[in-house]
């Protein structure tokens, strides 16, 4: 048993770190998702190039990494400084697929020239990925695609995406579920471009009788969907970990200096022993998803079990820390200029990614 | 003991049902429910229209052209208007300063005043809190300096919730630093309009510009607009602060809010069925319905007690702490029933004029908003800690 | 809008509490509670001579009041006492059904005389009060009962036992459920008495071949035993609201004068801002007992939903306003000596009368 | 990062597993396991035998027999004992003594006690706690004067766990007034045959004798039972509360008490079908669950550092706040599970010998009592409160 990162993860956490705290400050953070595109190509670039990306990947992919605690160090780092860049969506989501799929875009990815979004909820769906009524019918060699596709993350600058649809079974099995590629720019193809509450770029998409390209064997795309959500539920949750760590260090810091009633209120005992419990649940968050990332690759049941609960805890933890951290700070992180206020919102609609609390608390019960 | 309303409480029920039915706006009624942007008009306009009725103070006496409600009458009004889509009545006039000047001001300043906040020539702000000050309102520095006729004011105000609006603000001030921290202070009258003023936008973190920040560099203040005595102000601004009790508990908002939410659990579906019917979602939302009823009553017990005059004091606080977490929870439970789609967010869909297709559920735009923007509640008007604080003192005797 | 209680009720409250405060210290109570028989003959007789039990039923039946806010009054005096004659049983559960077929037993009960106790659940019910498997069959003129109640309340003491049973019905139908008379002497019928362990008298009771009598209709009783319950709970949870404020009273009397690290632990902030929740939720418990009682004699959806709610609400702030005062007074609440320990006790355990909790919110959603 | 067990562990935890389904009495499992009463001479029994595999002492170094076993081992230890249904290891003369004798004692104190510790002729008990004490332990008042050869006890002793069976009392004795509280305090070995000791049971407000008030009247002590240095204890007491790290979440009793919950809730019927179906008691059942399966996580991940030499600190605070909030949430659980016959309390049915018909089902009598008895685990040992101060100091730096 041993919960040490490996030397080779120490040192991507560093580096990864440092050029964080120094290239990537809450002011440029607030531009890159404010901006037209809603991130930087720029950042964009330097992410790959310091191989955060290839970090994400196995070596089979071409990559130097892509275990569950790679996925932990890298999204928790890029969680403390809230980069919007589509990492988790190209990576993750399109890269765990196209991965397992041996696909040639993966190299793509890695070196940064592509970004590739999955289109796989639809406005039905809510956070059931099974529940899918887009329908793929072959046309000659050709497959033709008509779809709605909700929330679909890194869609505006994505350059592929991958999308999926029924060639078989009902709105619920997961049986008859299969992936296609498809070029955002062929014809049918629509997006609804917009950025949520917290700052990340998305998009609605629609697709009428566009033209599309069979990702791997039909019907049978239900398991790789699933593994990429696991994959990309242990990132988000290290995400929220990195996105807590930072709310609970600017509220200590808080506690330290702002003073009431000629007192800095961190001597407030109420305020002291709420934060000692936000310290306990951000080690229990920890315990989660090293659970979770530990658990990536065993068989579905085990894997899937330690997801739901990390995903279930962190959904509660994560409400609590980013509530804490606003009533602790009182009325300014109610404001925009407030760095905190902008953490507090990225915790709390982490819930809203890839099935909240309650979906993975009731997911949870049905696995075990 | 009798729960139910007496016979002449129902028929101003009707009454009050009637005219919200025939008189509030359709149109500003919409905005309300849909959670869009309301602009300095439609307060406007639905303040005026109340004011025709004589409804638009419902706690100031009839000689002043208030509608001198019971409790119960008000408490029946606010959950009426709340149901029916009502924009909130802007307290800062109407709720705040009258009272005060009712009780401390000269009959000058009644017969000027008052007059002009119920016609509405006059929108008033608040300039109670400063920066770093917090819920310890008694550490304000903003200076007010006697000269000859004149106070010289300089600091700087915040929170100035739709200062952007205001021709005028009631402003505490320091204009003495001996003593006790809360004897130097005063109550002044300012005119949004005199030179050296000047208001800055705090956007919050929904991106929406609701509070200000009000600077002040010698700006002359005529002494006639002093209330009651120099350095008696904290006396008129604990009065204020206590003085309105309804709607301490929020009772119609979260009716409203859980009403609304309701309607979102009837339509969004899990697992094939409406979210109402999923047992946790559903046990989550009775639970809280259980505490608003019971608060309801709680809320009614305090008011029909100060009604017959004992004194409100801790029991507010209490309602303030229950209100706010139920409310709070509200929140919580509708953006929690949007699942994916309480993510999109499209600041201009808040406009009245917008009219691209929703992103969504028609409703689901504004309600992760709307959470965040009242994690306020509890912090906002004596945060939840100060109000435990005030219960452990007065009721514990700790 | 009134909240007052009347002249006639405050005066019953004044001399009640009074008598209490007077006659039933924690010492006896604990005496009475530990004696052979469980509670105190002389106190019984005592209660009926002050009016308490004629209190409970209305002037059609003999006695003076009978309404939900003579419940509420009178039982939440004897929670503040932790009184354990069997009033409930008597007076309240029995008493409701007895006074509604004009039963001559009635008078009896006020007097003091006799005591009845109602056996209706069974150990598989858990709280469903249509889940009742006992069955009643007629022989010649007489009825003959087989059966298991579980959980009876007063039974050891019952001059006579009303027994549900089915005359028809399957055994989770409300319809075919039907009351009998028993003589808890006649043939057949064994008690296995007990105490539940905050003190109250119990028992399970077996019927084999019973000889019963037909109380009321046949087959259309359920209406009735749920009415009963309705009124019970009201009482119940007026009983857990002044065992709340005795407990509440104990723990603030306690913050003032237990002393640590040399200051009243009073002076802890955290210890005051969790008594300040506790004093709202008495004031909600209050409240919610308010509405139960007021709605007592409305139709049934609307008495019932208050009643659920009610018993929900007290059920939370039970367990909160308890567990914080055994938290607050620390080791010594842990002790048979101190008193705060019976109160939680009480308190805690009155969550499994009549339903739970979970059971009434669950009823409450259903009756929505 | 490796989540799983080395080889190594796992064949440890095979041998465990084996050792405990061959030598652990059954009787003594079932009692356990029913919530029975455990005699005096059933702790003896087990320990016998566990002390005959040499597995008494997991924390001993092996020169004194203990186990000397690595953090992950006395965890899997804890964690199999506990699903087996082994009774505690009685903490006092193993887990509390020993140490601070290993470390502070002299050398003839170390041969003359460790060993009959180990082989159980010494059966030790407690004296920190005092009355009025609570968590504030340096308040203590019990006094040791010295006179000649002897210290003369006089004071009182509280809290004191299975103190009716013990033979030895470590003692907290103040013997001086001068300075700071914490410097006037002394750590004395006590026989409980000298004459001036009374022993009085408290019962608990489920009935039960498990904890005693030891009185100390003009107690004579010889001098050669103080342990380390005079005005010293203080710095004994401390490392004594700090040294005994595995067990503080209690990981083993969840584990063992939520399987228990699990088996409860898959008898109990509850519309039909057995209760852990039941979509909103199953949602409370996984939420512990989840709770706890990360707390194991955080635990191990405490104990290998503290293995590798880190000191543990204010996490083992940490780990007692979590560790008994999740325990006290599955004994609630428990309790809620049994539904009306909760209610029903038989105290001599804990007995061993007891064989009437159970009320209600067999494993329903203790679950109610065991729920009021753990309320002790959030007060005991340090209160959550004092915990979650220790976590704010020593992390927060407030």
């Amino acid at each position: 048993m041993d919960f040490d990162l490996n030397e080779d993860r120490r040192m991507l956490q560093d580096t990864l770190g440092r050029f964080l705290r120094e290239q990537y400050t809450i002011e440029k953070r607030l531009e890159f998702a404010q901006s037209e595109q809603g991130y930087s190509s720029q950042m964009w670039q330097q992410f790959a190039d310091l191989g955060i990306i290839g970090a994400l990947f196995d070596e089979k992919a071409g990559g130097y990494g892509g275990h569950g605690d790679d996925l932990m160090v890298v999204f928790e780092q890029l969680g403390k400084a809230l980069v919007v860049e589509p990492i988790l969506s190209s990576a993750v989501l399109s890269g765990t697929i196209l991965s397992s799929l041996n696909s040639d875009l993966v190299e793509q990815i890695i070196s940064g020239q592509t970004q590739v979004s999955l289109a796989h909820l639809e406005p039905e769906s809510r956070y059931d990925l099974a529940h899918i009524s887009a329908s793929a019918v072959q046309d000659a060699d050709d497959w033709v695609i008509n779809a709605h596709k909700s929330m679909v993350l890194g869609a505006s600058s994505a350059n592929r995406l991958i999308v999926s649809a029924r060639t078989g079974g009902e709105a619920n099995d997961e049986n008859g579920i299969s992936l296609f590629l498809v070029d955002p720019m062929a014809s049918g193809v629509e997006l609804r471009s917009y950025s949520t509450i917290d700052g990340y770029g998305a998009a609605d998409v629609f697709l009428v009788n566009s033209p599309a390209q069979l990702l791997g064997d039909k019907d049978k795309a239900f398991a790789l969907i699933e593994l990429a959500h696991a994959r990309a539920i242990v990132a988000i949750c290290a995400q929220c970990l990195g996105a807590c760590e930072v709310a609970k260090d600017m509220t200590v810091e808080y506690m330290h200096t702002r003073k009431q009633f000629g007192v800095i209120i961190g001597k407030f005992q109420v305020l002291q022993h709420r934060m000692a419990d936000v310290l306990i649940e951000l080690e229990q968050m920890r315990s989660s998803i090293i659970n979770a990332a530990g658990y990536l690759e065993d068989g579905r049941i085990l894997r899937e079990k330690h997801v739901s609960a990390a995903k279930n805890l962190i959904g509660r933890a994560g409400r609590q820390i980013a509530e804490e951290a606003i009533q602790i700070h009182g009325g300014i992180a109610m404001t925009w200029e407030a760095s905190v206020s902008h953490y507090a919102k990225h915790i709390i609609m982490i819930d809203h990614l890839f099935g909240d609390t309650d979906h993975h608390l009731e997911r949870y019960i049905e696995l075990n | 003991m009798d729960l139910g309303y007496s016979e002449s409480e129902l028929a101003y029920r009707d009454e009050v049902r009637e005219f919200l039915a025939t008189r509030l706006p359709k149109r500003i009624a919409n905005l309300v429910k849909n959670g869009k942007r309301l602009a300095k008009r439609d307060y406007e306009e639905w303040q005026a229209i109340l004011n025709a009725r004589g409804w638009l103070a419902p706690n100031w006496p009839k000689e002043h052209g208030g509608a001198e409600w019971s409790a119960v009458q008000k408490h029946i009004f606010e959950e009426e208007c709340c149901i029916a889509g009502a924009p909130r009545i802007l307290p800062f006039g109407l709720g705040m300063l009258a009272p005060v000047l009712m009780k401390f001001g000269s009959e000058q300043q009644k017969a000027h005043y008052l007059p002009r906040i119920l016609d509405g020539t006059d929108w008033w702000c608040q300039g109670y809190s400063e920066p770093g000050a917090g819920s310890d309102l008694a550490s304000l520095k903003t200076k007010a300096e006697r000269q000859g006729d004149h106070y010289i004011v300089n600091g700087q105000k915040t929170w100035t919730t739709l200062g952007q609006y205001a021709d005028w603000i009631f402003c505490l001030v320091r204009t003495s630093s001996e003593g006790k921290r809360q004897e130097g202070i005063s109550f002044l009258l300012i005119d949004m309009k005199t030179p050296g003023i000047e208001i800055r936008p705090i956007i919050l973190l929904d991106g929406e510009h609701e509070v200000n920040e009000v600077f002040f560099t010698d700006v002359k203040v005529p002494v006639e607009n002093l209330v009651g005595e120099e350095n008696k102000g904290w006396t008129y601004a604990k009065y204020l602060l206590t003085h309105e009790r309804t709607g301490t508990a929020g009772i119609g908002f979260s009716n409203a809010a859980l009403a609304h939410l309701k309607s979102i659990a009837s339509t969004q579906m899990k697992s094939g069925r409406p979210l109402k019917q999923d047992p946790y979602f559903a046990a989550r939302m009775a639970q809280v319905e259980i505490d608003l009823e019971a608060l309801k009553t709680t809320n009614l017990r305090v008011l029909v007690q100060a009604d017959s005059g004992a004194a409100p004091g801790p029991e507010s606080s209490m309602l303030k702490i229950k209100g706010t977490v139920i409310r709070q929870e509200i929140n919580d439970l509708a953006r929690r029933a949007l699942g994916p789609y309480a993510l999109p967010f499209v600041s201009e869909a808040l406009d009245e004029g917008y009219n691209e297709s929703p992103i969504g559920p028609h409703y689901a735009n504004p309600i992760a908003a709307e959470y965040f923007n009242n994690r306020k509640l509890s912090i906002f008007a004596g945060s939840n800690e100060i109000q435990r604080g005030i219960i452990s003192k007065t009721k514990l005797g700790l």
